[in-house]
């Protein structure tokens, strides 16, 4: 935990537009630059200066490390089962126009906003694992020294 | 109950602002995410135990904004001289400055507002009392700090 | 009604150039300065009127509201966190100096 | 008047990172990184106007955002040698 103040408020404050950023970017994938995989290194790294400022105990409290690696599975599934779904109703795999079949353009539309959120969810979640892990491996390389 | 609808309120702005696409499906969606954006907010506060006390003025704030940027055009001005002129004509110094603001914010604002005015930088911040590095240093300088401290101090609404 | 373009064109033209000018001399001036302190200074020219400047410059020449707010957002941003990592940048000196004073003190 | 920003742009960023190249400690280097990182926000807003395309300015946001949080792990780990949870480091100095 950093000691200095200035950092303190400034991350405190700043750290709910970040999240709101990253959804921003999730959910605007086909207006702007950007989509799931931005999304979800922008929310890691929300947490992740929330973890350098205010500490390891903190944000292993808000985001606990079984709930990440749950979300990594759980980006996985639901890109799949989109896949699985337009499959099943007799469309080919990943077929968007399987979600609404009087519609095909939205069907994309929404296909595609629903795969980008299950690759941001798996993003989030390694890239918070990835963090955890490595600050977890310096605990006890220098606990074995 | 007031912070949580400035927070609202100030969250939906910003996505607003910032999405442009008036549709009834990403409108939703930016509802959910403000709701979602909440949620980790308070229980961050509620876990790391420390909330910002936010007793500002909003107006005062913008009108203590527009000073600022007025000193940071002159102390711009000052400090490109200093360049100009080179590594002999400066006087460094580290000296101490009391703070008089109640909040954290305050302070924050404070320090914050040292550091945007080029030739001045605060370095450490530790009970009421503010380490500042000054380029050019000299009798102005602190007349001018304490000036700026009691404007900050001057924005926070009275309780 | 030609007057307030021409206007708001002069204006950002000058912001511009001030602010290019305010960049290349605070570049410069990190490197021209000899001490990790005074470099502080020229760094803090960059980010703070070189910045400011050139993002007014590009706000009235933006013809858009949104291209207008997103630049707003990221001056306000770089407002905000610019000053704070300087001073994180500063405090990390600091400690680092002081320590190695003591150090070198205990030595003798 | 863009191209003229740009150019300006890139002369200081050259400057600072000679600055990067030719400096000894730490510090200095993180100095110029983040007065580097300031530079190249502007820059890919400037150069988004430049090309007519100014949708380029959520990335320049992404930047800065990413350009804190990488000077706040830099300085962490130098001093703490962690970016994680630095109470070991504390509970080793007082013992």
């Amino acid at each position: 935990m950093i000691q200095a103040l200035v950092l303190k408020v400034i991350t405190k404050l700043m750290v709910g537009f970040i999240i709101l950023f990253a959804l921003y970017v999730q959910f605007h994938g086909d207006y702007s630059p950007g989509g799931g995989f931005q999304a979800g290194v922008i929310f890691a790294a929300a947490f992740i200066l929330y973890g350098m400022v205010m500490g390891l105990q903190n944000v292993e409290r808000v985001l606990p490390p079984w709930l990440t690696h749950k979300l990594m599975a759980l980006g996985v599934i639901i890109y799949t089962l989109v896949g699985i779904y337009s499959f099943f109703v007799g469309y080919n795999f990943l077929d968007y126009g399987a979600l609404s079949p009087a519609h095909p353009e939205h069907g994309q539309h929404y296909g595609i906003l629903l795969v980008e959120f299950g690759v941001g969810v798996t993003v989030a979640g390694v890239v918070i694992s990835i963090y955890y892990a490595f600050v977890n491996r310096s605990k006890t390389s220098k606990e074995d020294e | 109950m007031r912070s949580l609808f400035i927070s609202f309120v100030l969250l939906s702005l910003t996505w607003l602002l910032l999405s442009g696409v008036y549709k009834g499906l990403i409108m939703g969606l930016g509802l959910l995410s403000v709701l979602l954006t909440i949620y980790f907010v308070r229980r961050m506060d509620k876990i790391d135990g420390y909330t910002i006390d936010f007793s500002i003025n909003i107006f005062k704030l913008l009108g203590y904004f527009f000073w600022l940027l007025m000193e940071i055009a002159k102390s711009n001005i000052e400090v490109v001289k200093a360049i100009i002129k080179g590594d002999n004509h400066i006087n460094k110094k580290m000296f101490f400055i009391s703070t008089s603001q109640r909040s954290d914010l305050g302070k924050v604002i404070f320090a914050n507002s040292i550091t945007l005015t080029p030739g001045t930088i605060s370095i450490n911040l530790e009970n009421n009392q503010l380490c500042v590095h000054a380029l050019n240093f000299n009798e102005a300088s602190t007349k001018g700090l304490e000036e700026m401290d009691r404007r900050v101090k001057n924005i926070e609404s009275g309780s | 009604m030609d007057f307030l373009p021409m206007l708001i064109q002069i204006f950002s033209w000058v912001f511009i150039v001030l602010g290019s000018c305010l960049m290349v001399i605070g570049a410069a001036g990190m490197l021209r300065f000899a001490d990790f302190w005074a470099r502080l200074h020229a760094a803090s020219v960059i980010e703070s009127g070189g910045m400011i400047f050139l993002l007014l410059g590009m706000c009235l020449q933006a013809n858009d509201w949104l291209i207008f707010f997103k630049l707003a957002f990221i001056g306000l941003f770089l407002f905000i966190t610019g000053p704070a990592a300087t001073h994180a940048v500063a405090k990390a000196a600091l400690s680092d100096q002081s320590r190695k004073n003591s150090t070198k003190s205990a030595i003798k | 008047m863009f191209v003229l920003a740009t150019f300006a742009l890139l002369i200081s960023i050259i400057l600072v990172l000679l600055r990067l190249y030719f400096s000894q400690t730490l510090f200095d280097r993180v100095l110029a990184l983040n007065a580097f990182g300031t530079m190249a926000v502007i820059l890919i807003g400037v150069v988004g106007f430049l090309s007519g395309r100014p949708d380029f300015l959520d990335i320049a946001l992404l930047y800065a955002l990413i350009n804190f949080v990488g000077t706040v792990a830099v300085l962490k780990y130098f001093k703490y040698g962690t970016i994680g949870d630095s109470d070991k480091q504390t509970s080793k100095l007082s013992g």
